[in-house]
């Protein structure tokens, strides 16, 4: 599977996001600037954290204006892969591809941290090396983390599996404790939580690196 | 505003008020120049010429420091040190004060600070991999010290995280003496992938000085000078010198400036940051450095704000810029190459080799004085130095804990605020991102490794100023080797230091006595366990209302460690592990 | 020229984090008259020219971008820029 | 029950790098129309009862908490709450 990482001004997790498809699944990976107008050729579309135009504005507002946006919405349209990690996810959310927002932390303030995480729902491409329920522990590192959308919308949500990764102690007061979220059709993830920086023991913990290997044998799987 | 003219600037001794004395003011005029200078030359002269930016107070003290291993590439007097660490590798570090900004705009003072020292670390080529920072405030218990420490660790958090560089360490106390005179120190580590490219010169005729990044406002004008003055409750006005950061603009500064050393080195002679006295002191000293001269042409500099005066254009410490010095057959690519990043890049001047430092504002030849007058011809002080009477009163007294209940005394302490843990502050610092960090604040020293090879960084920053307020000659030997025990405790070998001088005024002779001694005690525990001061910054007139803070010298370490499996932490590992105690 | 002044607030039903911050500053400063706090963004917009569309433009330009509307309501006002 | 609406804005010499950004964002989504761009915060606060020193009360909360005079001004109106 070949992976574009894209880059915006002011990613910053993009490298990270490289090494772990390069190095943790070993997998092509390519760097795509934010006015590439074509992601021909890619199966997955990765958007890394950071702090995309300074987070000036609102997390991810100014980048859903990007040239390559337009890329990232035919390929989830299409069915292809694309997850957005912190400020990823942000962007993810204010493109409108998944659902809600997230907001400042009930606290106010920036927590980096390795937390825990519930998997709850393994049965997705994103998802399928873990075990159900499992619990993991993942970093995180932001400031506006908070899951928030309005009650309906949490309705669905939960009655279609779309809730993947919840907190079990919930660090920044997002809504049903949510960490990370998919799309109705589940080939676009949202998370706040950064599991390229848990994909190697020394660094604290690998448990993120199932996530990418997911990816990989679901496709295995599917294609059997 | 019409400006005064020279004669007035003589006749009403207006230098005075931007710190030059009348004996320095004598010395430009009768001495470098035989003519007075203009209100331009004379601002220059007066930052280039301040405590800040010349160390006049400082120099003899510092020369007093060991800068030599065999590892050192380049010591003090570039904007960063570097020590080879083998494999065609280098690290790359220092560390800056900037405690005056802080008191006055606590986030952005703290903000800007990390910015700056950022900027030093990617100057000389290198990527930058992580922050630290030291911090002293007054009491805790105080709604003041509440402000500023949050708005301080915010500020420190907000550029950090923001520009994505992971902050690994650093130490934050409380103490009466700093109270209205907080101290903000910061440091950053770089790597550097290429040890031959030199930095920070502008050599050879007709070579051009471009300017990337950020526009030019009014912000932070004589910042510099500000920075070498006290505080007093009735100086309030000076106190409007605030710069504000942008770490959106830095990243691309950052990430443009390593890429273009890395990739295109032979297009530029010279790299250099515009930190405080900001067009001035850059172009100066690369000019001086490289025994050139320079021509500047300020029509052409990128402008926030209209009508600026060729005084505040070469003053402005305005944030996020850069100066190059690039051959005149690539400028086009280099002018390319930074807008790809979408960064303002312009010619703003031209290398002559006539030692003349020549501005040029709207049509007019505003400035043309000798290049090395600013930087070379500063004078050096001797100060006097006494003994500080209270070290004399109280020398044979030696403290004796009262403790009663050990398992009282021990609680005691451990809320202490000093001695209590800073998670909740340095949880609000990203200490990951990069995904290199091995060792995340709360053991003793960060460790970051070096990607696709075995080694890693450990680093510290250190100061225990009430030690160095007792005794400052062994409170000086003390802060290095407080330091060295946390690089070796982390598995690292000590291989370099840089350091923060924060001091009371210089022409206080106890003030002094204090400054001269501790730096004493630091080069000798430096020289003993073979640590070179490869950079560092000095930060005098810590005062309020005449009264100094301690004697606060800042060391930050820097160790290696040649295998990644060798790194250790604080934290006790296993139930039935034994407990020693190695050491006297 | 025309001025265009936006304010985007909160929609009532999101938590204001930062308001309530603020609510408990205030509080602790000794203001205790201060019932309710909420915090949002203001902006300033200078249109070069005048023209017909200007409400349509101003409103495609909140919908897209100033205010995320899965949160936040906005409303602005058109005046005379000095 | 009053409602006091506070504008801070950043002082007109200070870098405002939201108000860039934000600008060049509306120029490449094709509204060149749009000159320039600051943007500055907006608070809602209610009192709880009317007295006689609002504005005095006002102008304390402004001045230590809601701006930061080093590099902010604020105004403010004073409304009757609905
Ligand atoms: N301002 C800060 N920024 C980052 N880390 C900090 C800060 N203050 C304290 N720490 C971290 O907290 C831990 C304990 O600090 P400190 O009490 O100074 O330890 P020590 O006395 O062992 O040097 C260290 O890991 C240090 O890096």
């Amino acid at each position: 599977m070949k992976f574009a990482v894209i880059n915006f001004p002011g990613s910053n997790c993009d490298m990270d996001l490289y090494y772990a498809i390069r190095d943790g699944i070993k997998q092509p990976v390519e760097l795509v600037d934010y006015r590439a107008t074509s992601l021909e050729g890619f199966d997955g579309v990765l958007i890394p954290g950071g702090f995309s135009y300074g987070d000036y504005l609102r997390s991810g507002a100014i980048a859903a204006q990007a040239p390559i946006v337009k890329e990232i919405i035919r390929l989830a349209n299409e069915g292809k892969l694309v997850l957005g990690i912190c400020n990823g996810f942000q962007i993810l959310t204010e493109l409108g591809l998944l659902p809600g927002a997230l907001i400042r932390n009930e606290k106010s303030r920036f927590i980096c941290e390795t937390v825990e995480l519930e998997v709850v729902n393994n049965e997705t491409i994103f998802t399928s090396d873990y075990q159900a329920k499992e619990t993991i522990n993942i970093p995180v590192a932001h400031g506006e983390g908070r899951y928030y959308c309005d009650e309906a919308t949490l309705k669905d949500l939960q009655a279609n599996g779309q809730i993947a990764f919840k907190y079990l102690d919930n660090i920044n007061g997002s809504v049903d404790h949510i960490a990370g979220v998919m799309n109705k059709q589940k080939n676009v993830l949202g998370m706040m939580p950064h599991p390229e920086r848990a994909i190697e023991k020394i660094l604290g913990s690998d448990d993120g690196l199932k996530l990418f290997q997911s990816i990989i044998n679901y496709q295995v799987r599917v294609n059997n | 505003m019409t400006e005064p003219t020279p004669k007035q600037i003589k006749d009403e001794k207006l230098y005075q008020q931007w710190g030059l004395t009348d004996w320095e003011y004598e010395l430009i005029s009768a001495k470098i120049l035989k003519r007075l200078p203009n209100y331009t030359e004379t601002g220059l002269y007066s930052v280039m010429w301040s405590e800040h930016c010349s160390y006049k107070n400082s120099k003899k003290v510092l020369r007093k420091m060991p800068n030599k291993s065999d590892r050192v590439i380049a010591g003090p007097g570039e904007d960063a040190g570097i020590l080879d660490i083998g494999d065609n590798q280098a690290v790359v570090f220092k560390a800056e004060s900037h405690n005056h900004p802080s008191a006055v705009e606590p986030y952005q003072g703290a903000a800007t600070g990390v910015g700056g020292i950022i900027r030093d670390i990617f100057s000389m080529g290198a990527q930058p991999i992580a922050l630290l920072n030291s911090l002293k405030f007054g009491p805790v218990n105080n709604g003041q010290t509440k402000h500023l420490v949050n708005e301080v660790v915010a500020g420190i958090g907000g550029y950090g995280n923001c520009i994505g560089l992971p902050t690994v360490g650093g130490e934050i106390s409380f103490e009466d003496c700093y109270e209205h005179n907080p101290l903000v120190n910061a440091m950053c580590v770089g790597l550097l992938n290429n040890t031959d490219f030199k930095h920070g010169t502008a050599s050879g005729d007709k070579n051009l000085i471009v300017y990337v990044g950020a526009k030019t406002g009014r912000d932070g004008i004589h910042g510099a000078t500000f920075a070498s003055d006290e505080f007093t409750d009735t100086k309030n006005k000076q106190r409007s010198a605030v710069q504000v950061g942008n770490p959106f603009i830095e990243k691309l500064l950052m990430d443009a400036c390593v890429e273009i050393i890395e990739k295109h080195s032979d297009w530029i002679l010279g790299i250099q940051d515009m930190g405080a006295a900001g067009l001035v002191s850059s172009t100066a000293e690369m000019a001086s450095k490289a025994g050139s001269g320079l021509i500047l042409n300020l029509d052409k500099v990128p402008q926030r704000e209209t009508a600026m005066s060729a005084y505040e254009m070469m003053l402005s410490e305005s944030q996020e810029r850069m100066v190059l010095c690039v051959k005149p057959e690539f400028v086009e690519d280099v002018l390319a190459f930074f807008e790809n990043y979408e960064l303002d890049a312009v010619v703003i001047g031209q290398v002559t080799n006539d030692k003349q430092y020549k501005i040029y504002h709207l049509g007019e030849l505003v400035t043309d004085i000798p290049v090395d007058s600013l930087t070379e011809d500063v004078p050096e002080y001797d100060r006097q130095e006494i003994q500080p009477q209270r070290m004399i009163d109280d020398k044979d007294y030696q403290f004796v804990p009262e403790i009663n209940s050990l398992a009282t005394t021990w609680l005691e302490m451990l809320q202490r605020p000093n001695i209590a843990s800073k998670k909740h502050f340095y949880q609000t610092y990203d200490s990951q991102v990069r995904a290199n960090t091995l060792v995340r604040p709360g053991s003793d020293a960060g460790v970051v490794r070096i990607r696709g090879t075995k080694k890693a960084i450990a680093m510290t920053n250190d100061s225990n100023s009430k030690y160095v307020y007792l005794n400052p000659y062994v409170g000086g030997q003390i802060t290095v080797m407080e330091a060295a025990r946390n690089i070796v405790a982390s598995g690292g070998e000590p291989i370099g230091i840089t350091d923060c001088l924060n001091y009371g005024n210089p022409e206080n002779p106890e003030a002094f006595w204090e400054l001269d001694k501790s730096v004493e005690g630091i080069a000798s525990a430096c020289e003993k366990i073979n640590t070179p001061v490869i950079s560092g910054n000095v930060s005098l007139y810590n005062e309020y209302n005449d009264v100094a803070i301690y004697p606060s010298p800042m060391v930050g370490m820097v160790g290696l460690i040649s295998d990644i499996e060798n790194v250790t932490t604080s934290a006790f590992k296993a139930t039935g592990d034994l407990i020693y105690v190695v050491g006297q | 020229m025309k001025l265009v002044k936006v304010y985007v607030t909160l929609k009532k039903s999101v938590l204001d984090a930062q308001g309530e911050a603020i609510k408990s500053a205030i509080h602790s400063m000794g203001y205790n008259q201060v019932s309710d706090v909420h915090m949002g963004k203001y902006f300033e917009l200078n249109f070069a020219d005048d023209y017909a569309d200007l409400e349509k433009e101003v409103d495609a330009i909140c919908d897209d971008l100033l205010a995320n509307p899965n949160i936040e309501t906005y409303r602005y006002e058109i005046t005379e820029a000095e």
